[in-house]
């Protein structure tokens, strides 16, 4: 089999860059993996081919150091550059330095990256391409005027949302018209200082939706398939701690209307490599909320009810490669669920670097670790918290979730505090049990635990 | 039973142990064996390591403490490298190096050259002394935080 | 879910009492750990809702004492017992033992133990259902007459084998009519000595068979489906070192038939529980050389392929369940790959018990570890050496081999040597990666790999 | 088997051991062998430790050293299970006990039975003594291995 690249540089650090390099060495493609002076002894740079100290350990000068990776690449002879999640994989910049430097970039094009960047600009495209949105303005909302007749012409309550925002933030919303400006200030104040840009839209609020998103993956030559859908409700200040896919809302009728809609939309936009269309779910209506034009932290889940290897396809699709099957060759087995283990405090969520002194993974059937833990690693305090991914699979979702009740008290991860003690109390819990869930289910639950 | 030993040969074997820093002597002869340890006061404090099994083994690497005296990344005159890139010692093909060893060197003189991004970036003295040490070749890559010269 | 029993006794140790273990806790049934005094520190026993010391490291006394693991059952309530592979799981009297006791064996009928526990008997129960058979004597030969007459019957080379036999004792070749006495008298004393039993039968030697072997699973009531096929040939001394599932050799109509045939005269025979029927395979042509009424240490690849959980399965059927599905119903999904990872020499196979420093276990997409090791654990040296059962799965057989290539390369297991390289040399081998090899394929590669 | 040994003997290695500042002395001769150990008070040798997580952590358990000094398991007098059953003091239920503790007992005498198999198994006094104390309680499971009685 020839080599789809000469050598891959993967531009992250921790389980994603792990999980990158094992598709990369089932591939026969050679690794370089980068690092900050904290991660010299990372378990990425212990498994990569070769490796380059590219800063210190501010995120800011090592891992989004643009020129230092591209460098990186230029020293060791990489063609091609794997931005994972996070950090420069969203930004269209570095995807398009990457190319001109005649690296291939794997994910889509810069000038998609771009268009889906921006809030106003990704829905308009949606809705151009027949997705589902949530009712809301025509884009950008210049003034309080504009304001007052979307808001009255939607219907209270609604949410100003920054056309730059990410994570929560340049985010408010307006119970009724009495909350109106306050909200639409504070949210345009806050943009301006996240973001350097204070473009606001307005959307309807929905006071019970589920978060759902629908995986999908397009060659360069036009094809183009979901992978069906993820549900990350269970979210604590916009961050996702458990995933399932697919979820207990959705039934395979709605799977397949929603993919037809999404993966025809997409073929026309020319869209290619992996995207992630997020959805919120209410009362059997989708309304579309932003595209990631990048792998996701919880891709595994669809790995495994779809038999598919998404980092692998991400890297043939670069390449140029033709997926090689259409949508009806996509099975959908059986339920999984991964459980986000993060070095918190699972009750204060108090970050808790240090030193590991064990670690002992659950096994046996069914059972998935993504972790570049190991022990001795000492966590370092600069980056995100995510030690490890726990993922199971099963024919069915109360089978999945007695598995995972089976790998969450067989793991060990001793000398930190993990989350995996509230993950023990979700599963245990009979709504959750039940997948009666909503995104803000999870902020409740974690507050109840707190009280009593 | 009846014992006897030779506590002039311990004493001396003893001595020879502390002398020579050894931690265990051990001897045996037709009447029997002796053996002396000693354990070292920072042996103890060394953080514990583990044979590695393999290079992909994911074990813990030797300590940075236990890197050698002599390694240039710990000398207080390091010169190192702030970013990724290419190393050039002259200014260009065929000119002469901007330094050589041995010579005088003062605070912000150009050292040598790092090429990233298709910019060459002048690598300057942050003091003055003498060149003590090139650690780079021409035309050689360099990492973050690598080591490049030693001034004296 | 009301449970199938109230609580279960694992009869056995290491990884499948583990493996046991975890398919209980996903079904909700508390278990019970029986060891030696050497194991009390086990994984099996630490992870174990109860556990019970039954005896002196000595597995004759410990997990061979029947008494005492009929007591272990009665003094903590147990009302089910699994026997796991070797031990006591094909002993008939045990199994009655524990039936007389009112206690439900995990396992087939007694006598169906017995039937296929005696060789001349289980072929004769074979042929009386259909399933081809290695040309050979009809029965016991009782003298060299008989042999003689068998033998030129047949044609030359023949095998002499003990009735009683197993791992490969009281077996022995005889190329033509000259070693047919000498082959004869020694098989029989070999089987005197070693099983107290010299009855002796005559079959065909296959000069370069595969063994491949049939997974079955039967309900109470009539219902038999197959999970196709695993190719074992990879021996040396009788132990098998890698399995696959399915075999390399075999197209889907050749299981098909094969399957057809097995399913349907079990069900005659009124088989229940798991079973392997194991077959020499050459020039196209199956010949049944024995069957194993138990769980197999090689059952995970098929649980790969098709989804299903065995051991969940075996549980299922001896609490009275139906199967709950047809043979068309069981799917077969990809090629799985499984590595035995024994504390040995890769080179010597002399044993290395002793104290595992630091055991970190292979992860991500596709990977499965059933192990009992841990770090800071000591191998006995009173026991198999099995100590980790490395299982990929991955779309295709060639991405299988890359799979465990990488899965290999990340198995850190330090403080005892295992037979990692063994397998990572075996991976890399251009007729194994062709799927060309017989059941002696592996004594000359390891015997080549000592000569360089 | 009885045993002496020269005090002085090991006197002599002990001060030879503190005067040195060694660890440990091994003699062997014809006669026998000592070994004198001194372990630093800086018990940064001391083997690591690691907390255990949960119920189901896979961690390294206290060594047996560590276990109490009155572990009757390790008391020279224990009478330990020979197999796995149900404990019975008195030989029918409501029948006086086999023995009772500060009793004396002979060797041979029947200290309890164990029930396995639906028989009962008299277990029996290794050695004559005083019956010093009962650590199973009537009606009680007992595992192999597991300290039944003391006699002292």
């Amino acid at each position: 089999m020839p080599r789809l690249f000469q050598k891959m540089l993967i531009a992250n650090r921790g389980e994603i860059a792990l999980r990158i390099q094992r598709a990369c060495r089932e591939l026969g493609i050679p690794t370089v993996a980068v690092h900050s002076t904290a991660d010299a002894q990372a378990m990425h740079v212990r498994l990569a081919d070769e490796s380059v100290c590219i800063g210190p350990p501010s995120a800011r000068d090592s891992y989004l150091n643009m020129p230092n990776i591209l460098s990186a690449a230029a020293v060791t002879g990489a063609d091609a550059i794997h931005p994972g999640y996070g950090f420069l994989s969203e930004n269209a910049n570095f995807a398009e330095m990457v190319e001109a430097h005649g690296i291939t970039f794997i994910g889509p094009s810069s000038a998609h990256i771009r268009m889906m960047g921006d809030k106003i600009s990704a829905k308009t495209a949606m809705a151009g391409i027949g997705v589902p949105l949530v009712p809301g303005s025509d884009g950008e909302v210049v003034d309080m005027d504009a304001a007052r007749a979307v808001a009255a012409q939607i219907g209270y309550p609604v949410l100003i949302k920054a056309a730059a925002g990410g994570g929560g933030r340049g985010m408010k919303v307006a119970l009724g018209p009495d909350e109106l400006e306050e909200a639409w200030t504070v949210a345009r104040t806050e943009a301006r200082t996240a973001f350097g840009n204070d473009a606001v839209y307005i959307e309807k609020y929905l006071d019970r939706p589920r978060h759902i998103e629908m995986q999908v993956m397009a060659d360069a030559h036009g094809h183009v398939v979901h992978f069906g859908e993820r549900d990350c409700s269970l979210q604590r200040r916009h961050q996702k701690l458990l995933e399932e896919a697919g979820s207990p809302a959705l039934t395979p009728d709605e799977r397949d209307a929603l993919g037809a809609v999404v993966t025809q939309g997409l073929s026309k936009l020319g869209y290619r490599n992996a995207g992630t269309l997020e959805f919120l779910y209410q009362d059997g209506q989708f309304a579309f909320i932003e595209m990631n034009t990048r792998l996701q932290v919880e891709h595994p889940v669809t790995e495994m009810v779809c038999g598919v290897d998404l980092v692998r396809e991400q890297i043939r699709i670069a390449a140029g490669e033709p997926l090689g099957y259409a949508q009806s060759d996509v099975r959908f087995e059986g339920h999984a669920i991964e459980c986000r283990i993060t070095a918190e405090d699972p009750e204060t969520f108090a970050p808790t670097p240090g030193k590991v002194s064990v670690f002992h993974a659950p096994g046996g059937l069914g059972v998935r670790v993504d972790s570049a833990l190991y022990a001795g690693y000492v966590v370092p305090p600069y980056y995100d918290s995510l030690v490890a991914k726990l993922i199971v699979h099963a024919p069915t979702r109360p089978e999945a979730i007695a598995r995972m009740r089976r790998a969450l008290a067989e793991f060990a991860v001793v000398g930190i505090r993990t989350t995996i003690p509230l993950h023990q109390r979700i599963i245990e819990d009979a709504e959750f049990q039940a997948g009666d869930y909503t995104i803000h289910w999870l902020e409740r639950f974690v507050a109840a635990g707190r009280d009593h | 039973m009846s014992m006897s030993f030779d506590p002039e040969a311990v004493r001396a074997l003893a001595t020879i142990l502390v002398d020579t820093g050894l931690t265990e002597i051990e001897f045996e002869g037709k009447e029997g064996r002796i053996r002396v340890v000693r354990a070292l006061p920072t042996v103890a404090a060394a953080p514990v390591t583990v044979p590695v099994a393999a290079v992909a083994a994911p074990v813990a690497a030797a300590p940075v403490a236990a890197a050698p005296l002599d390694d240039p990344a710990r000398h207080p005159g390091v010169v190192l490298s702030p970013m990724v890139g290419v190393a050039y010692l002259s200014p260009e093909p065929g000119a002469a190096p901007f330094v050589t060893v041995g010579q005088p060197v003062s605070a912000g003189q150009t050292l040598l050259l790092i090429e990233a991004m298709k910019t060459f970036n002048q690598i300057k003295a942050p003091k003055s002394g003498v060149l003590a040490r090139i650690l780079v070749q021409a035309g050689a890559p360099v990492e973050y935080d690598e080591p490049l010269m030693i001034v004296e």
